[in-house]
């Protein structure tokens, strides 16, 4: 394969240490989720829910957005995306295990990311709400004449809720600086994309008038220079964009469910192949930007901040029981 | 009706209970630039006239006419109000409220307690409620009690124009959501006096309307002055009533609750709302549970029978509808019990 | 103006009688409302939400559909639709004026339409929630295998609710026998249209995979072949159709609204010119279908019905205070 | 745990409240072609079992999995009802219901009441509740009190396998809308005999479990499986207690509560769902209305406290959920007031 004069990346404005940067935040993403899933075999944890197969187009989502500029609401399998935006391994790892120094005080499941310091939007469970504080989030930023996106991710299944109409139509009245990114898995845990969806997501923006693109989730460059574009528009008052990333949702739905009632191994083996972490791992070898050894250096950083990440959790203590009480309303009454 | 007796002295304006309402959300507008108004239609005063001339004093972005969608209604105003606006949504009529639960419950109520305090969501949600007449099944509904007992959220109802203006105050300036109902006949039905400057009226704390000895009435907004009406007839007839004005619906006021029906030790819980299910049998309960020995009698509720919601026909509307008649002979009845 | 060879309505299959006789009903339609109007005025009645330059793309598509066969999920202004469907004014007079003997014994707003024998489904006020019974009972009727087709009609303002979203996709998603139709008035209350709708409605249909159409609402017989062209689509399995009728709402919004503090008089009495009635008009005797003598007695028969109807509502009995109580449940129950 | 002792020439099978509303709802379908299941992930057998094995055996058109969204699957349910059709639409968790809201209130509630008794909406929405351990804010919540006293709507919430079964089937033959809660905890946790022959448990007529004389604690779901525990512990103490279950939440049994009420004149209500608010509120101010002069205790309720639902880590779980222990220490606490 012949290299172009000039690479990809440097065409879409991003240096060497970005990509770099990029695909370590994937691989950290990746191995977290093996990990978390280990461990949750071993009977540590109760519950995960996993993100392998997608991480590509977060990781390559988030660093098209502004960190601590940008307010981020990812739905639950978006952990490459909250470690890009500023979550730390050890911070996954706390909710995961339920600790007290969580940022949610071991309150909500894992996958429910949330913290104000990044920018992250607290998450509930009922799939597709968050749509539509994002387009409020939106709203705030035209009032205020701030220069921000509001970036929201959901399922291809949660993009049917009526919340998700209702905020593509709120924005589209009102040309509002949000990114809807849809991560189509194909699955909505059993029911494939195609019982699920009528038509194309992609196509509905069309309907609310703002632009919609469908982009490969496996390949981060073009995810990025998407996302980019839609932020670019979206600063220039041009309003919302939906962006559609075709994905495939590697394990099944969540540590409770058994995928092989719904689809056959050889399904999931075929789009194994497809990895984007693979892909854009020979990509930047083949521009030259990352080597075997930094390769495994990248890894073994990982496993390292890991290894640190989950002992730290597994020793941190509970949440006193009687915390459960606190934070129903605001301590001091809220009022006046 | 007025609810203060107008002193000789007193330089107060009386305004309507909907003034009363506008008022405040001009005042706070003015106070905080982060306090906005949005709902159906409001642009041109709202159906009700809660909003009017308000556009064209603060401008449409600040007064902003949204699509017929209650459920982004609710929603988009939490996405504000967690990056820090004082959205106060107007729900058209509380029949409508329903598209909009799953963001009022399962979002905005949740929101500081799922993230353990590190978000919070200081909405206000007004929702018109109660008869007025002529509305029939879907415009005159009183859905409190959905939403009543969702811990996070808190539920104010007033039924006077200082309370209305203290009270909207008080929740545009809470940190958590509140559900402000407003009942549709008060609207001009009522006025009473409300000072020219800034006050507001806490959250969680009732009033007494009426000192009585004989009979307790624990009552919230149009029913209130129901109470009020018929507490001053039987007084012709030897019944001595206290009256207690809940304003608060959510979380209740226990020690006003307690005070009241101690008071007498003969209660009757009177609201618009259906019976069963109703924030009636919360009271009772807490009654049952913490003054029993102090009851002279059953705890009686006085309310619209089991039914969906008021028929359009007249004949159905004054079937459905609580009277001062009719609650005159329940009072009397637990009087002489 | 010369006139082809065979007339429009003849390519459509529509016999003259036919045309004649939603000709009628329009007439009907628009005189009933004008009347219902002065009787509110009179203070006699307490409500009226009028369809005033709705009435002929309603008739229109009544044509289209099969009475007492096909389901109608009507809204509060088909006053024009539910007459071609087989409700009287009598029936409509006595909803109007509240009493017991209208089918909903006086206990709705006037314009929620309801008749189980006419096959015209109870209707509430919240806007769009029929969209989704429409559904299902395009549902039951391919479990089924009847050949009959769901046919529900909703504002522009309403087709922002989510559940019109939901509708769209599980009629898509099982390519149910339902038709759409958005009647887009031009306002919702106060808002207008381009305030209130991202995009353009009819645009919507593409993102759930099945076809959209733009009609405009004043043209009787285009009305009439879209939707007969959506119900044979039905009819064979191939799924929905979303029709958006182009129409305006010449009142206010009801007997409570003044429109004058949103639009202009200019602009209501240009689009009074554009009545489809008188366009169907000028159609019928234009092919020699329509003479002034029948008009003229279309018009008379018409007012005379009307006249008898109210006469006979305004002298009917309310219901009885105590039915209030009645029909919560099943009256044995409801049980086993 | 097993409900009913097995005697010596019982035939009855035993299985757990699982089977029995799969076997009821498999039952029906069979006597009656119009009654199908629809909802979420219930081809491949639901992510709670309850359809496993439906699809392969009536076709995935009479079990149908529908795309995610709560509002549409009541929505269409009440459509395909309100043509005779006989829908069981499953909410996945109840948490997930409230997209539902307004289709349900809204809707179903009212359809028979508005159309003066033209239309009916027969249909049956399975609601799996409660904290199973695990579940965190939104998989363990309890929202039957948001529908309670929603006129038009009737409420079961079974508690064992054989009721479980017979109010599946009273349900899908009942001409009205059935919210039916069935508890998550009992699925696997709850086993005991089920006729082989066709049987319905009435809606609306609570149950005694258990005989007693000095306190009454009336109960419904897991809880009453709770309350038995501990009445058979106490039992050892020499406090004897009358045990009811609601098993219909609405329209309650009225007849019945004051019944086991007066029957020991100490009452406990006991549920999993908050406190404020709840189903109990009302069954107190029942009694506080119709058998105030026999109690001889003030009217107790025991339930978790008024927070958004129980939290995920162990230790919040295991503060918020109702143990045994704390149970018996309230009863106890009644019987020697
Ligand atoms: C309103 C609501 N209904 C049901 C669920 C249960 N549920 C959790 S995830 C899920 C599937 C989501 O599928 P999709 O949106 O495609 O996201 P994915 O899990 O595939 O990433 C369901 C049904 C829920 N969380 N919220
Ligand atoms: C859910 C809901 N919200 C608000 C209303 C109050 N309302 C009644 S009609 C209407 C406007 C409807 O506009 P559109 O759908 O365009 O129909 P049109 O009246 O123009 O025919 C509104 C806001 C309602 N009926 N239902
Ligand atoms: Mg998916
Ligand atoms: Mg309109």
């Amino acid at each position: 394969m012949s290299l172009p004069n000039v690479t990809k990346h440097r065409q879409l404005g991003l240096m060497d240490d970005q990509v770099l940067k990029m695909y370590s935040v994937m691989v950290l993403a990746r191995k977290f989720d093996e990990r978390a899933t280990l461990i949750q075999r071993s009977g540590k944890t109760a519950f995960h829910i996993s993100s392998i197969g997608q991480e590509t187009a977060q990781v390559a989502a988030a660093f098209a957005l502004e960190p601590h500029h940008d307010y981020f609401l990812p739905y639950y399998r978006d952990y490459a995306f909250v470690l890009s935006v500023g979550m730390t391994v050890r911070e996954l790892m706390l909710a995961l295990f339920l600790k007290a120094e969580d940022v949610n005080g071991g309150r909500q499941m894992p996958g429910h990311f949330g913290y104000r310091k990044h920018h992250i939007v607290t998450a509930s469970s009922p799939v597709a709400t968050q749509v539509l504080h994002a387009v409020g989030i939106a709203l705030t930023a035209v009032m205020k004449k701030e220069d921000r996106v509001a970036f929201v991710t959901f399922g291809e299944g949660a993009s049917n809720q009526g919340d998700v109409h209702e905020a593509f139509n709120f924005a589209g009245v009102f040309k509002l600086p949000v990114i809807f990114l849809c991560e189509n898995n194909q699955y909505a845990i059993s029911i494939p994309a195609h019982r699920q969806v009528a038509g194309r997501i992609v196509d509905r923006a069309a309907g609310y008038g703002f632009p919609g693109v469908r982009v490969d989730g496996n390949d981060a460059l073009e995810v990025y220079r998407v996302v980019r574009e839609a932020r670019d528009r979206a600063l220039r008052g041009a309003g919302p964009t939906l962006i559609e990333a075709m994905l495939y949702r590697i394990p099944p739905h969540s540590t409770s469910d058994d995928d092989m009632l719904y689809r056959t191994k050889e399904e999931v083996e075929y789009y194994k192949e497809q990895d984007g972490i693979q892909h854009f791992r020979r990509y930047l070898s083949e521009c030259g930007v990352l080597n075997d050894e930094q390769d495994r250096y990248i890894s073994e950083n990982a496993v390292r901040e890991i290894n640190e990440a989950s002992r730290y959790a597994d020793q941190a203590p509970y949440p006193a029981p009687e915390d459960a009480m606190r934070h129903v309303y605001a301590e001091d009454g809220g009022g006046v | 009706m007025s609810m203060r007796k107008t002193e000789v002295e007193s330089e107060m304006p009386i305004i309507t209970y909907l003034e009363a309402i506008r008022s405040a959300m001009c005042e706070e507008m003015v106070r905080d630039d982060n306090v906005f108004v949005l709902g159906e239609d409001i642009g041109k005063g709202g159906v009700m006239n809660a909003t009017k001339g308000m556009r064209d004093r603060f401008g449409e972005r600040r007064v902003l006419d949204t699509p017929l969608t209650e459920s982004a209604i609710v929603g988009v105003a939490i996405g504000a109000a967690m990056v820090d606006m004082r959205p106060i949504a107007e729900i058209q009529f509380a029949d409508f409220i329903f598209p909009a639960t799953n963001q009022i419950i399962s979002e905005a109520a949740k929101i500081r307690y799922r993230s353990n305090n590190d978000w919070q969501c200081p909405i206000v949600i007004r929702v018109p409620y109660g008869a007025t007449g002529g509305g029939g099944l879907y415009h005159s509904q009183c859905p409190e009690s959905v939403f009543f007992g969702t811990p996070g959220l808190k539920i104010v109802a007033p039924s006077t124009a200082y309370d209305a203006k203290g009270l909207m105050k008080a929740s545009v300036r809470d940190d958590d959501p509140v559900l402000y109902f407003e009942h549709k006949k008060c609207y001009l039905y009522i006025s009473d006096e409300v000072p020219e400057e800034d006050y507001t009226v806490p959250i969680g704390i009732a009033a007494v309307r009426r000192e009585g000895g004989d009979i307790t009435v624990i009552a919230y907004g149009m029913a209130v002055h129901h109470a009020l009406k018929a507490s001053e007839e039987l007084a012709k007839e030897g019944i001595s009533t206290h009256v207690l004005d809940l304003r608060t619906l959510h979380p209740l006021d226990q020690p006003a609750i307690l005070e009241a029906a101690a008071k007498t030790g003969k209660i009757l819980i009177f609201h618009e709302d259906n019976k069963t299910g109703g924030i009636g049998a919360e009271i009772s309960a807490i009654l049952a549970e913490r003054l029993l020995y102090e009851l002279d009698a059953p705890i009686m509720r006085f309310c619209p029978p089991d039914i969906p919601a008021v028929g359009m026909a007249p004949t159905l509307e004054k079937f459905y509808l609580p009277t001062v008649d009719r609650l005159k002979k329940a009072m009397r009845q637990l009087a002489e019990s």
